[in-house]
């Protein structure tokens, strides 16, 4: 994508996709801290390392695509650019949040943003994109439709009865595997028989490629062109982002599946490093970067103040409002 | 009830009224679509949706694969999207498969997403024995979708309700089990030429009796109507309450009638334990209490796996006797 | 209830009661095999299992893939070979995925194919909410299993019951559904340390009342209890019936209890509508009429999706203040 | 197989084979006959056309060998050696039968002879058989298990989720697919994306052969093969047998979604005939031939007669045996 723009348009692009991974991560961090500080019940799952696969297939695809998510989904929503005070007030269970509270991390979704929810089963929202799909060929229309999961969820049979269908039909579905090496604790090597995620698309002939989900630039352009062959009606494409999550599953995990190492092998992948290096090259000031950085955390902290802020809802909105 | 124009042409198969429900839907609104196996040429096992392919094509019927779970969880993706569609499960026995995707995501999601969606789906899937069918081909699990939120489920007993409710369920914007039942499929009733619709939670209180109140859905209903006549003839006036909406209940016209006549007897083709007569029997318990003059009955399948032999069957299965034993039992109570 | 020889080392949590049986069970008979995802070094995700892999490794602990309807599955297979798996459903919600394995499989085996096979698996799992973890992650669905034919279901209160429940569990030739509760995991309570096992179908009548009987299962005995206590200060006597056993129920015990208190209140963290509360207060409302001096009760939680906010959590679960309304509503009426 | 016998050994198991198969023909024909006399409830899904599939698999494994089979299962069981009396009269509900009438047609087990038996619910016997063998290499056993399905079986997640956890763990199981084109009336080409059944096992690095299911002896030979490799501790195999049933999916099929010039041609590929011919060629007379179909004819006669006489269990046979 970069490659054809002249060099000030494409460093303003990627100064906005850099401020937004920023910003994904600053969320985290700041939810995190919130966990840390009993402000937060349930739990959470972090995208942090994984935000340049957010960034990358969200900002590669038209705003009326239509977005499906998983549990790790904070990081698909701010990149659609939802409201980060309203995706905390969310998960601070507030009236304010994009579903008043009753959906929290794993069940937010934003129909005006064509963001059709995050879900807490693994695997679940697989068909629901698919679905989806199935109903923009119905009606004509030349958006697509992105799926984003984890190579965890690869295994279940909604992922390989979906992607059947979905290949029969030729529906406007990319799926996007965010592969991270682990399904919770469950490395892809114990999980993944054959290991490949592509090679499963394949065996419904579905194309796909692998890409490296560390590096902003590669998802960007792989994304484009599959979803351009997905939209000119080629059929479902799949795209497997290699990325890693810095952090534990959810909020509480000590990691003893995973060595040390490992972590600090990826650490120095980091899509925000690496995105911030290519800002150095396109010719950003490491003053010009770190103001990005400043407004993302400002940002974040506003959003939470925001958030802290809202009220919750009463009685009757818990109650209410289970027919339409 | 409207009144049926051709007497000998409207007196049509449960089946057939079904398919007329399907027809004049999808001809009246574009965004309802079928989905499910064998739907087309073939007509999907009980023949119901026979012709519809013809006439509609695959871009308004999709035919699956064998993948319950998925093409329910398509349904609900497309249901958000707006389209209406209406899903076949062949036997109500595989909906186990897909019972995911109907609780945690179709019940779920107007509320969770705080309205800014609806699903407007049905799931149409006949339950039931037909004789011989076996344990995974003859249940009426009518118990598993009552207590599930979000969901309305409903129960035809008749022809002209299955028409008129199908079509409320088809235009209503919440997901919909749509409960079918092999053994009514081949039952004729009137049915109006003109377009219907009945209300998607209201009982139908079928007779007006006095001694007793029989409680029950789907092909209980006749059964408990050719009860009442028999036992008319013996001076017992039974009032047949069928409840039609299984979820949610239609509690006024259950408790009305259980208040008039102070006895009931709850009769259903589910296992006895945990089914919508548990859910009946525990509204009139805490809501009518002081207006029962005998002890509440349920009627219903043993709890046990459907046999396969029909003998077995006959003996794990309600049926009339069972009914008019425990009418007996009440009325000397 | 046998004596705990160290109380303070014997003061153990559920969640450790329950790696205790498992533990036991897996020293005792090498035919028990755990089956389920993350239950190895990550030890469950409520570390439940922890260190049982390091002990048995993978030979014994199969941890799988995200792949809940086949690896129940598996464990079907695997139990009419003779193996004892207990399998994990990491949270209960997701139990829904299985079903069918559970429901046309593990309940319908032994009955279907007359007794030539025994299908002995337990399928552990934590249902109920703990507080923010959303409408995929906090329901109990105890109602779904009562009426699945065949299959056993249990649902302890206590570390006690936990302990010795999932020992009987695990030895009986029937499948068996645990359901744990997240809630009562960082309970403590006295566990003798010797081997001991407790009748799966059996309730638990905790307290000697003669006013009313609370009738309740997992997380909501203790509110129960409590509730008992504080009534008591004012002259209340409650005996509180702890089901234990939710299918198949102990109907004499619940029976004998309002026999003998004329008065009943059900209380269960599932949806109210459909629930093992229903099928008591069925039971109730056919066997016990004439004993009732007032309507039965259920408290439960409201027919909606359990939402995510803490805030909006409480209103939707049944908490003490509902329980004691009923109380008293039962007790004026 | 046959290559390495002596000429005389080889026709005298060619014969058992032809003679097996010609009994599950009669069996079926029988059935057919039976239901068209209203003398049989429910269903049945007749495996005429398929015998080659039932009989190669099962005699090329040992009677140790575990089987689990779907819903088109006579075939399966009665290639085991099963008494064709007692299937019968389990699908007349008798309590001779070999669950009593509880099961039927589709729940048809009988441990003795190592079948875990036959399933309605499709795809429902692919997990089941996955268990049981995972049951067999706990044991440290050198049986395996062989599952049978069917095309349409191979759409649902079940497939995809055992065969993936089946290979990451070694399990010593067979995966045969019955690939006779249709499920029910959904044609392979509309039902499974890319075609390939072997292509979706090979996603999860099973390896697996393509063969002709209307050739006995192609049967036999690549069971054998895959089997002793499975047997081996290679791990998951799957076999994809081309067949054809020459009959509706079940009694009342107008077989309206395929042309009777299709059947014709499978017809022409008829394994019974096939097998014949293979048996003139290894000597055997055409006397000697018919002599097999007689006796297989008689055997099925007389399992008819022994089943219609046989009594249906009672009330208390219904009612009891839900808990072990
Ligand atoms: C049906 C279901 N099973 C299990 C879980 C618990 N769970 C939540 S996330 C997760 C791992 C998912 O792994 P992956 O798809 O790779 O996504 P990642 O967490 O790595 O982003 C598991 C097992 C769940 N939420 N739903
Ligand atoms: C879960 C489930 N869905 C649908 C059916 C109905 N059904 C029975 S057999 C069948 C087709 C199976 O096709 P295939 O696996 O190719 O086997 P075949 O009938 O061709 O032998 C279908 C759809 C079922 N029994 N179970
Ligand atoms: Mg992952
Ligand atoms: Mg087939």
């Amino acid at each position: 994508m970069a490659t054809a723009e002249p060099e000030a348009t494409a460093a303003a692009h990627h100064a906005a996709y850099f401020r937004r991974m920023v910003l994904i991560r600053c969320f985290e961090e700041a939810l995190s801290d919130l966990f840390s500080r009993n402000l937060l019940g349930g739990t959470s799952h972090f995208c942090i390392g994984q935000e340049a696969c957010a960034v990358g297939v969200v900002s590669a695809l038209r705003e009326t695509d239509w977005l499906v998510s998983n549990h790790r989904g904070h990081g698909h929503l701010l990149a659609r650019g939802l409201d980060p005070s309203r995706v905390m007030g969310e998960l601070m269970g507030k009236i304010t949040g994009y579903c008043g509270g009753r959906g929290g991390s794993q069940h937010m979704c934003s129909m005006a943003d064509h963001f059709l929810g995050t879900n807490g089963i693994t695997g679940g929202g697989i068909p629901i994109g698919t679905g989806a799909a199935l109903a923009l060929r119905y009606r004509g229309s030349d958006d697509i439709v992105a799926v984003f999961f984890g190579d965890g969820a690869s295994n279940q049979g909604t992922f390989h009865e979906s992607l059947n269908m979905a290949a029969l039909w030729k529906l406007p579905v990319l799926y996007v595997c965010e592969n991270n090496g682990y399904g919770m604790s469950n490395p892809v090597c114990r999980a993944v028989a054959a290991g490949g995620i592509l090679e499963r698309a394949a065996a419904y002939g579905i194309p796909g490629r692998r890409a490296d989900g560390m590096d902003l630039n590669a998802v960007l352009e792989h994304t484009a062109a599959l979803a351009a062959a997905v939209r000119a009606g080629a059929g479902p494409a799949l795209l497997e982002l290699e990325t890693y999550r810095f952090c534990g599953h959810s909020k509480n995990d000590p990691r003893v599946y995973r060595s040390r190492e490992e972590e600090a092998d990826w650490q120095h992948r980091d899509c925000l490093e690496r995105s911030a290096a290519h800002l150095r090259r396109l010719g950003l000031s490491e003053a010009a970067i770190e103001a990005l950085r400043q407004e993302a955390r400002q940002t974040i902290d506003a959003a939470v103040a925001a958030a802290l802020a809202a009220p919750c809802g009463g009685r009757d909105h818990a109650l209410g409002g289970v027919y339409a | 009830m409207p009144e049926a124009t051709d007497h000998d042409t409207r007196h049509i198969y449960t089946s057939k009224a079904i398919l007329e429900a399907l027809d004049e839907e999808m001809a009246r609104d574009p965004a309802v679509l079928l989905i499910g196996e064998d739907i087309g040429v073939y007509g999907g096992a009980f023949g119901v949706t026979r012709g519809l392919y013809e006439k509609y094509g695959p871009a308004r019927i999709w035919e699956t694969p064998i993948s319950e779970n998925s093409f329910v969880g398509m349904a609900v993706g497309a249901a958000m999207m707006g389209l209406k569609p209406v899903v076949e499960i062949m036997f109500m026995d595989f909906i186990a498969l897909a019972l995911d995707q109907i609780l945690n995501s179709a019940g779920k999601l107007h509320y969770m997403y705080n309205g800014q969606v609806n699903v407007p789906m049905v799931v149409r899937t006949p339950g039931g024995a037909k004789g011989g069918y076996g344990p995974s081909h003859s249940q009426m699990l009518s118990n598993l979708f009552v207590g599930v939120p979000g969901i309305k489920v409903v129960a035809p007993s008749t022809p002209y309700q299955a028409k008129g409710l199908l079509k409320s369920a088809i235009r209503d914007p919440n997901p919909v089990l749509f409960i079918e039942n092999k053994r009514l499929y081949p039952q004729r009733g009137l049915v109006p030429a003109e377009d219907y619709a009945l209300p998607l939670e209201r009982a139908d209180v079928s007779a007006d009796g006095t001694d007793l109140t029989l409680i029950a859905y789907s092909a209980m209903v006749p059964v408990c109507l050719a009860v009442r006549k028999a036992l008319a003839a013996r001076g017992v006036s039974i009032e047949v309450v069928d409840l039609v909406s299984l979820q949610p209940l239609d509690t006024a016209a259950i408790l009305a009638s259980v208040r008039k006549t102070g006895r009931a007897v709850i009769v259903e083709e589910a296992c006895r334990t945990g089914g919508v007569g548990a859910e009946v029997a525990a509204l009139i318990a805490a809501e009518a209490l002081d207006a029962l003059e005998a002890p509440l009955r349920r009627v219903a399948a043993a709890d046990v796996p459907i046999p396969s032999s029909i003998e077995l069957e006959k003996a794990v299965l309600p049926g009339t006797e069972d009914v008019v034993r425990a009418v007996r039992d009440v009325m000397t109570w």
